[in-house]
């Protein structure tokens, strides 16, 4: 195991006012568990605003947890916990054993800097290759690694199109040589006769470097694409988890079948479209309803479903449902 | 979006007629004060007691209809009994020629080697002067006053706006990036700051500077209190701009590599707004250029002997003074032109930059 | 505006009881009048007050002046000492003892002028010390003060603890206040509160006086209009009842050029007009325009000449031990290129005026120090200078000190104008003679501040004229408000003003002891030949060393009557006797 | 019987970095009662294609050539003042961003009155009780009060909807669909595609449905143009186009579709990178990511091949080999 | 709606704490104070300026001073009193507001009656002759120093500033002076509004090619919108961020008050205060900078409360 989250919550405060007072929270993370383990992909699927992206930067500590504990153990079996301020060092060892790639290429590069400036920066940060030479032959070796020539190092991020960026930015978080990488959507901006370079790049490093990945994506064939494990994700709370088969073959919470359904199919023969039913939109995280946050919308829903929070339990050794129709 | 900024301003600024117009008469600005004491004919401290308010010397071409260069005549300072004005009558028997690399008042140049040698000139003559605006009341050549002003009012500006876009910039960075309280105190501070009226709270800045300090010292109190007003309206741009790019997902990046706040905001948010600073310091120029010859023009500004472009307008405060030395407005005119300048340049830049005008208004 | 004067003539000391008519003179009658109008001055800013002895604003003065009286006044022109509000007087032998009898005369409101009045004046006011413009010292002699006592309600007796020379010319500047109005609006407890009366929200009819006119109107920075006083106690030679005009307005003209374009356009009746722009609006004159532009004589009590001083006890040793020597102060004298400042800063306008006393000044002024003045002459300076080891010693060609140091000082100067043009030029001749004089050109105020504290090296400043030597008193006192070079001599000991005679150089004694002579005796003539050695002494040792002073420029429109130029050059108006042609 | 005829369309802009053909020579038809799907990856010139049709590219700097004819009316030169009678009324659009696609100031039921005060003569109550009509057929809920509401107080899908609900309260003949669901969440896609099958069935408009995901158009659309680089490279029936591709960049898109019986293994992809839109290459435009590509490719454009059920593809394979039943995939 | 703007009138209370805190400090640093000014005046002996210090409090410590003048304000309403004119300063201060807002909103109203338009025209016709020239003309307003353009103005008309010819002044109000005044204010109008002219116009002009640009245009026009109908969302659109830059532009028309009041003899704030602030009549000086500080927040109220009314997304949020 590399990372584990008990009961993760994150709240953003509404400000308002002259003196910006807090009026309000945006619930975007509600009592979320999970664990990652060695090179192992954890995929996390959800429609916008249901807290996976803040999930994946939870996880990355740019934003720290409101509460729960997220407890990551270093490769020398050490217990470091990161929920609260930590101490500057262990933060940034544990920063170099997880990076992240970004969602929008064309904002993840800093424009103002060539590629190589970019490679170098986290290698800058946590003296690795002081010697120049071998830094900038370790800077070629990573270009390469990516499927990028390593010319190119002098360039800048806007002579490149989406794919290129998103190479670079996958050689920027393997420059530390992390064990874990957050991809936070890592091909929505990007063309789908380029999407699955990515895609297949992020497995071969998977394969070769024994990476681990806590993949997010709102695309379910993607996710289960990727993913050993799968995270169902609906307004803050984790809906559906387990192995990626098990959750797609015996689909099991209300939201992930609907979700299953809305996709649409690449068969004009067998257009399906108008057999979902599915009323109405998420609430708002700022006020999510009492109970499952699913019952306005839920097509099974009961009435205790409006009233009790379902927890996330076990239906077999690799799947859990947080659901009350799953309540024995 | 694609495509790098800087490339796509230059580009889109060089469509601005008026903006490349601004830009070559800046260039001509400072070229001018840069080397003001070799196109300066004449020091410009050194006064004339038979030239005090002589207009501005008429430069003749032909001699008897033959032409012999261009030359002035001799000039003899009479004073009209009656009315006690002061009259010159030329003597057209006394011939100097114009000429170039003439030996005049010595002058340090750039304050490192001492010469004599002016671009252009009559030489140290008697009994006349080549006084291209005219002379002041002293008798000092305007000309060449105007030049050595044009130091203190074209610095001023720049200087000012760069301390105020150094702080603007800092502040503002700061300010969006942590965000919360000290946002918060920041913004509010500056939204008091802001309420105070301009000009009043630059006069009660400039009356803190003890009047007993040097010139020198009083030229960079002014600054100071120019740039003291300057850097709010920068640090609110700055610190919107880096609102935004904050959420951009290079700065978090940077964030998971490690990288300390302090070079996030250096190495990242600020390089990035250095377009939109050059932008601001261009737009804010004008404002600071004019502040200062307010402020002198009210007398609480620079002071004699050092010379401003407002200092030299001073002289045409009176009615009867531009009516009998409409000369001495010629001051005025240069802070048209140098503001002019700086706005059409300011403004091509921000239109090349800025299709959604953020930095409006500072 | 009030006619300051400057002439001091002859103190009637003798017994003179015939009751003098109120008829005003030839002098500012010459033409026959046309009665009504509007006569339109300006002022510079809004008054701050319209009690002139709860304020130091000159525009309060000016406006006081044209509703107030005194028990004794000057002629506009002669400077002659002439009865107002006292019809006569008479004073006793030991000059100790005056009695005045009043004119019968009746406040602008119709109630009777009385003893009363005057008396309630000098208490609360003239010599009430939270009064911010009271004057105790003028009424001190010796350290006491003047008392005052009603026989009957018109007449007053005067107490002097000492024969006192300039009294009848103090007394002149003591406009009489009507106590029927202000007496019950004084807070008894606290005797600063008469600087509250009067202040410029006062319902205007409140504000009562004996001069020619009374306030009547008052639109904030604006205009100050005051209309013509029924009960004015003044007539002219046939018989009219003064004032002409029936109005008088005072614009409130901030900036100096507004104030020409103003004169010029014929909305101002007559200004004083700077030396810069005598040349543009003579010209006007001459082609035509609707002013007359005159040139007198300087008579203006205000601004004296300017004058350049060195503090004896300047900062820096070296220096002050310079400054003290009276070699050092004559190369000043002869390096000062004062005909060039005439010309330059003045347009020629201007006189090089002798020392404090101007030579229109024939009461006091001593022809001999036109002879002690040194004229412009770098090389006797140089030579002063060189023969003082103050020679250029590093070749860089600036002299140096004893100490191996540049000789440089720093010359303060107020913003005025002409005065930074002044001081400009003398830097100037410094230079050429190779003294490095540094301008720092300052706020007037900040500048007082400084040269009273005795913190500074040099000074450029001018004081205010007064007729009489006695009246500055403060300049030339040691521990009094305006004495600044020599602050060694003043004993600080004592809290009272007073003179440590154990300091002063010998010069300085005899100064000294001339005013202390000049101050209590009575005979003109001795007055003149004590206040003239005070002269010849300064001209001699030059503790100020005095530049010049401008003429007296007078713009006036063409349509003003009675307003004309003396054969001896002297302006002949006053603004009960002017009208409108 | 053709409503929209498009023949040889080229809309080109000049930019700084050169002359942007954004589209090129497009041909194609719009037949009634039909849903014609233009698809293609970004900067592929679908949108410009709408626009172009509805006159909303101003010229300069755009240049426009070829001919578009409504009805047989010619919109290409057509007046502003022609085309005020035209857009809205008779062929309507839908944006990609609802939000943006509302003034903001103005409440929705405002600005939808607005648009159909345009078009008809009915008076002001009329207008109001055809809207909320309209709001409550695309399922709106409490749509009364929802009429007096603003834009920013409403969800990214209830603004799609209120949009579809404005533009087809003009009765439009036809409908220009610009990716309108490709900013809406798979559920809420769902819900508008939903609507928008139901009501062109219950309308009979005909409908250009622009978009980049394949998906989408299977789902809904009649006939497909595949468009790369400013060009159609492709057209077809639904069916025949998913079934039997024949475009090599048809088939690759189509290939890198993520099948669940993948799992874990490597997927097939288009080599390269889409062009940038000044910058396209000579020839075939997408010979430099063609794994068939041939000398030819590079020097000359293809010409359309027709093949049987109005299958039309442009590329120099089945030029060149001539036949007429396409190449199977190699 | 309310709560907001009951919470913008309240932040303003902290708000003026701090602005007072300014405005005394920053007179205090000052050199020299009130009574220096009297030194040079011979009337005026040492013990008299003590004195006079000591009634006017100048003799205690800063701090003392500012809690005192604190408290005053707090507990009677009372800004202090002048040094030299022997009131409150607020009376005195009341006295010239009349013309100096009178003016400034004038000014304002002119600048906006010019601007808009004359930025709607550009906009609609970008960078054609009558953008050039207009723009040309507004940067020619914006770089003329106001004191030098005033200068000018009245040597080329021949006036001499002020509001009314002086038989107006104080005179009872007729058309004749109603006339008078018009042919006096429009001059101080003009040169200080003519900087702030060009500025806004050259915002209204960019704010116009913004919105002629947003994506809803585009809707606008697909809906089959005239022209017309579609410049009037244009119009709004733009306009609305002008109002907050019209709550800005307070303190700058004040201060553009101030060097062209001194040239044209206005009877407005400005000389007053620049004559204050040479005299050092401290509690003038102060409670003038926290006055138009006052107003500026009260006029960003008032565009704040009018945006919201304009705008439904700030009225809402």
């Amino acid at each position: 195991m590399i990372v584990k989250g008990t009961n993760l919550k994150k709240y953003f405060p509404i400000r308002k006012g002259i003196f910006l007072q807090t009026a309000g929270h945006v619930k975007a993370l509600e009592c979320v568990d999970f664990e990652l383990n060695e090179n192992e992909t954890l995929g996390i699927v959800g429609e916008s605003g249901c807290g996976k992206t803040t999930l994946g930067r939870v996880i990355t500590r740019i934003y720290t947890p409101t509460g729960g504990t997220l407890e990551y153990i270093t490769p020398e079996k050490k217990l470091l916990h990161l929920e609260k301020a930590v101490d500057k060092h262990q933060l940034k060892r544990f920063r170099r054993d997880f990076q992240m790639v970004f969602q929008d290429p064309f904002s993840s590069l800093d424009p103002r800097m060539t590629i190589g400036d970019i490679l170098r920066e986290p290698l800058d940060v946590h003296k690795i290759y002081p010697n120049q030479r071998e830094r900038d032959e370790y800077i070629e070796y990573l270009l390469e690694r990516v499927g990028l020539y390593p010319e190119y190092t002098a360039r800048y991020p806007h002579e490149f199109s989406g794919g290129q960026r998103q190479r670079i930015s996958i050689a920027r978080a393997l420059a530390l040589k992390p064990r874990a990488i957050v991809c936070d959507e890592p091909t929505s901006a990007l063309d789908v006769s380029v999407q699955s370079q990515i895609v297949n790049l992020l497995q071969e490093l998977k394969e070769q470097e024994q990476m681990a990945y806590f993949f997010i994506s709102h695309d379910l064939d993607l996710i289960h694409h990727v993913s050993d494990r799968i995270m169902v994700m609906y307004l803050g709370s984790v809906m559906e988890a387990g192995r990626a088969d098990e959750v797609f073959h015996h689909t099991s919470h209300p939201y992930t079948r609907v979700l299953m359904k809305s996709i649409p199919h690449w068969d004009p023969k067998q257009r399906k479209l108008d057999k979902i039913h599915l009323e109405g939109e998420p609430p708002s995280p700022i006020n999510p309803p009492k109970g499952c946050p699913f019952n306005t919308r839920c097509p099974e829903v009961m009435e205790r479903c409006k009233k009790e929070m379902p927890q996330l339990q076990p239906i077999t050794d690799n799947h859990s449902v947080a659901c009350w129709l799953f309540d024995d | 979006m694609k495509g790098n900024t800087e490339l796509r301003v230059r580009k889109a600024f060089f469509k601005h007629k008026l903006g490349i117009i601004g830009m070559i008469i800046l260039i001509l600005l400072y070229l001018m004060i840069l080397f003001a004491d070799f196109l300066a004919p004449y020091n410009y401290q050194s006064t004339k007691r038979d030239f005090t308010f002589s207009e501005p010397t008429k430069i003749h071409w032909r001699k008897d209809g033959e032409f012999i260069g261009p030359h002035v005549y001799g000039m003899t300072k009479s004073r009209d009994p009656v009315t006690f004005a002061v009259k010159y009558v030329k003597d057209e028997e006394k011939i100097y020629p114009i000429r170039i690399f003439v030996r005049g008042d010595t002058y340090k140049f750039w304050g490192l080697w001492e010469t004599d040698i002016h671009l252009f000139g009559i030489g140290l003559q008697d009994d006349a002067v080549l006084y291209l605006f005219g002379g002041d009341r002293f008798g000092r050549d305007l000309f060449s006053r105007v030049l050595i002003g044009g130091r203190v009012s074209l610095t001023a500006g720049l200087i000012g706006t760069l301390i105020a876009v150094v702080i603007g910039a800092v502040v503002g960075a700061f300010s969006g990036y942590y965000g919360g309280w000290i946002d918060v105190v920041i913004q509010r501070l500056i939204e008091i700051l802001r309420s105070f009226p301009r000009i009043p709270l630059w006069l009660a800045l400039a009356m803190l500077l003890p009047p007993t300090w040097p010139s020198t010292t009083v030229y960079l109190g002014i600054v100071i209190v120019l740039s003291f007003i300057g850097w709010m309206g920068v640090a609110r741009v700055i610190r919107g701009m880096v609102l935004s790019l904050r959420e951009k997902e290079y700065i978090l990046a940077a964030q998971v590599i490690g990288q300390s706040n302090f070079k996030i905001i250096t190495k990242h948010l600020i390089p990035n707004t250095v377009t939109y600073l050059v932008v601001v310091s261009t737009l804010s120029i004008p404002g600071m250029i004019l502040g200062e010859s307010s402020i002198s023009f009210l007398g609480l500004g620079i002071k004699e002997p050092m010379t401003s472009w407002g200092l030299l307008l001073k002289q045409a405060q009176s009615l009867s003074d531009i009516q009998a030395h409409p000369w001495l407005m010629i001051p005025g005119l240069f802070i048209i032109l140098a503001v002019l300048s700086f706005n059409f340049v300011g403004d091509a830049l921000r239109d090349a930059l800025d299709p959604y005008r953020t930095v409006d208004k500072v | 505006m009030k006619k300051l004067v400057c002439l001091f003539t002859l103190v009637l000391f003798a017994v003179s009881l015939m009751a003098v008519p109120a008829v005003v003179d030839e002098l500012l009658t010459p033409e026959q009048p046309k009665l009504g109008g509007t006569l339109t001055l300006s002022v510079t800013s809004s008054p701050q007050s319209f009690n002139f002895y709860g304020t130091l604003d000159g525009v309060a003065y000016t406006i006081a002046g044209q509703f107030l009286n005194a028990l004794v006044e000057m002629h506009p022109v002669t400077n002659a000492l002439q009865p107002a509000l006292a019809e006569s007087w008479e004073v006793s032998a030991d000059n100790k003892e005056v009695t005045f009898y009043l004119r019968d005369v009746k406040w602008s409101d119709g109630e009777p002028f009385t003893a009363d009045d005057v008396i309630f004046t000098f208490e609360n006011f003239l010599l009430n010390k939270f009064a911010e413009g009271n004057s105790i010292a003028r009424f001190t002699i010796n350290g006491e003060v003047v008392k005052f006592e009603k026989v009957d309600d018109k007449t007053l007796k005067a107490y002097l603890p000492a024969p006192y020379g300039p009294f009848f010319t103090v007394l002149s500047h003591a406009s009489i206040y009507p106590s029927h109005i202000l007496k019950d609006k004084i807070d008894e407890n606290d005797p600063g509160s008469v600087n509250e009366l009067w202040t410029t929200d006062t319902p205007l009819n409140e504000i009562v006086g004996t001069g020619p006119f009374v306030l009547d109107q008052y639109i904030v920075d604006q205009k100050v209009t005051l209309k013509r006083n029924e009960y004015y106690w003044k007539v002219d030679r046939w018989g009219n009842q003064l004032p002409y005009f029936d109005q008088l307005e005072y614009l409130v003209v901030k900036d100096a050029q507004v104030q020409s374009a103003k004169f010029r356009s014929g909305e101002i009746d007559y200004m004083t007009i700077e030396a810069v722009d005598y040349p543009v609006l003579k010209q006007m004159e001459l082609d035509g325009g609707p002013f007359v532009v005159y040139r007198a004589q300087p008579t203006n009590p205000t601004p004296s000449p300017i004058h350049i001083s060195f503090n004896f006890n300047a900062k820096n040793e070296e220096l002050a031990e310079l400054f003290s020597l009276k070699n050092f102060r004559a190369a000043m004298e002869f390096a000062l290129d004062r005909e060039r400042i005439i010309e330059e800063v003045f347009n020629t306008l201007a006189v090089l005026g002798g020392v404090p006393v101007l030579p229109a000044n024939k009461a006091f002024y001593n022809p001999a120090i036109e002879d002690l003045r040194r004229p412009f002459d770098p090389e006797k300076a140089k030579a002063l200078l060189d023969e003082m080891g103050l020679v250029d010693k590093n070749g860089d060609g600036w002299r140096n000190l004893e100490s191996g140091k540049t000789l440089e000082f720093v010359l303060i100067c107020s913003t005025y104008q002409a005065y930074q043009d002044t001081a400009y030029i003398f830097s100037e001749s410094l230079k050429a003679i190779g003294v490095k004089c540094e301008l720092q050109v300052i706020d007037g105020s900040l500048l007082a501040q400084k040269a009273l504290s005795g913190d500074f090296e040099a000074c450029l400043w001018a004081f205010g004229n007064q007729p009489d030597p006695q009246l500055r008193k403060a300049i030339w006192s040691p521990g009094y408000s305006l004495y600044y070079c020599h602050f060694d001599t003043m004993n600080p000991e004592t809290k009272e003003p007073y003179a440590d005679l154990r300091n002063m150089y010998d010069w300085e004694k005899q100064i000294h002891y001339a005013f202390e002579i000049g101050q209590t005796a009575m005979d003109p003539r001795e007055r003149k030949v004590q206040y003239g050695i005070w002269q010849e002494l300064y001209a001699e040792y030059v503790p100020f060393i005095y530049v010049c002073k401008g003429m007296d420029l007078m713009g006036v429109s063409k349509t003003l009557g009675n307003f004309h130029q003396t054969a001896d050059g002297a302006l002949a108006y006053a603004v009960y006797t002017m009208f409108r042609k | 019987m053709s409503i929209i005829q498009v023949e040889h369309l080229k809309s080109f802009f000049k930019t700084d970095e050169g002359i942007v053909k954004a589209v090129d020579d497009v041909s194609f038809e719009l037949r009634e009662n039909e849903i014609l799907a233009l698809v293609g990856e970004s900067g592929c010139g679908k949108s410009v294609t709408a626009q172009t049709i509805l006159g909303l590219l101003k010229s300069p700097p755009a240049m426009i050539e070829g001919s578009i004819k409504y009805h047989g009316q010619e919109l290409v030169g057509l007046s502003n003042k022609a085309y005020h009678k035209l857009r809205g009324k008779e062929i309507g659009m839908i944006f990609q961003e609802p939000m943006s696609a509302f003034d903001p100031l103005y409440t929705v039921g405002d600005q939808a009155a607005e648009a159909v005060a345009v078009h008809s003569k009915l008076n002001k109550p009329e207008i109001r009780d055809k809207i909320i009509a309209m709001f409550n057929k695309v399922g709106i809920p409490e749509a009364e009060n929802r009429y007096d509401e603003y834009p920013h107080q409403m969800s990214g899908g209830m603004l799609q909807r209120m949009l579809i609900a404005l533009t087809l309260a003009c009765d439009p003949k036809v409908l220009i669909a610009d990716e309108p669901t490709t900013a809406l969440d798979v559920t809420i896609q769902a819900q508008v595609l939903n609507l928008m099958r139901d009501l062109q069935n219950e309308f009979n408009t005909s409908i250009i449905f622009i978009t980049h995901d394949l998906g989408v158009v299977a789902e809904l659309s009649d006939r497909i143009h595949v468009m790369y680089a400013g060009k159609i490279v492709e057209k077809a029936d639904v069916v025949e186009l998913f079934d039997h591709p024949k475009h090599p960049y048809t088939k690759g898109l189509l290939a890198s579709r993520l099948k669940r019986e993948m799992k874990g293994q490597i997927l097939p992809f288009i080599k390269g990178t889409v062009p940038r839109a000044f910058e396209f290459p000579e020839g075939c435009r997408f010979h430099p990511r063609c794994p068939h590509a041939m000398e030819i490719c590079k020097q000359k454009d293809p010409d359309p091949v027709a093949f049987e059920n109005g299958h039309v593809c442009s590329c120099w394979l089945y030029l060149k080999q001539n036949k007429t039943d396409g190449v199977e995939s190699q | 709606m309310a709560s907001f703007i009951i919470r913008r009138i309240l932040i303003i209370i902290p708000m003026m704490f701090i602005v007072s805190f300014i405005c005394f400090f920053l007179t205090e640093l000052q050199p020299g104070d009130f009574v220096s000014q009297y030194l040079e005046n011979p009337r005026i002996s040492p013990e008299q300026i003590e004195l006079i210090k000591e009634r006017l409090g100048l003799d205690q410590p800063p701090m003392t001073r500012y809690v005192m003048w604190l408290k005053q304000i707090i507990t009677k309403g009372d800004f202090g009193y002048s040094f030299a004119f022997k009131r409150p300063v607020i009376d005195l201060i009341w006295e010239r507001m009349g013309w100096t807002i009178s003016i400034a909103l004038s000014t304002i109203l002119f600048q906006w009656i010019v601007a808009v338009p004359l930025g709607i025209f550009s906009a609609l016709h970008p960078y054609r002759m009558w953008d050039y020239i207009l723009t040309f003309v507004a940067f020619i307003g914006i770089s003329i120093p106001n004191f030098f353009f005033a200068l000018i103005l009245m040597y080329l008309t021949n006036s001499s500033g002020g509001l009314f010819s002086s038989q107006f002044i104080g005179a009872p109000l007729t058309w004749a002076k109603f006339y008078d005044l018009l042919q006096h204010v429009w001059l101080p109008i003009a040169v200080i509004g003519l900087s702030g002219l060009a500025g806004l116009m050259r915002v209204m002009r960019g704010n116009m090619l913004d919105m002629l640009g947003a994506p809803f245009v585009n809707s606008l026009r697909a809906r089959g919108l005239p022209e017309k109908q579609v410049r009037k969302h244009v119009i709004k659109n733009a306009l609305n961020p002008m109002i907050s830059i019209a709550g800005m532009e307070l303190p700058n028309i004040f201060s553009g008050t101030v060097i062209t009041a001194i040239v044209l003899n206005l009877p407005t704030m400005g000389p007053f205060f620049y004559t204050a602030l040479l005299n050092h009549d401290q509690y003038l000086v102060m409670t003038f900078l926290m006055f138009i500080a006052f107003i500026t927040q009260i006029g960003n109220l008032l565009a704040d409360i009018l945006l919201a009314v304009l705008d439904p997304r700030i009225r809402m949020s």
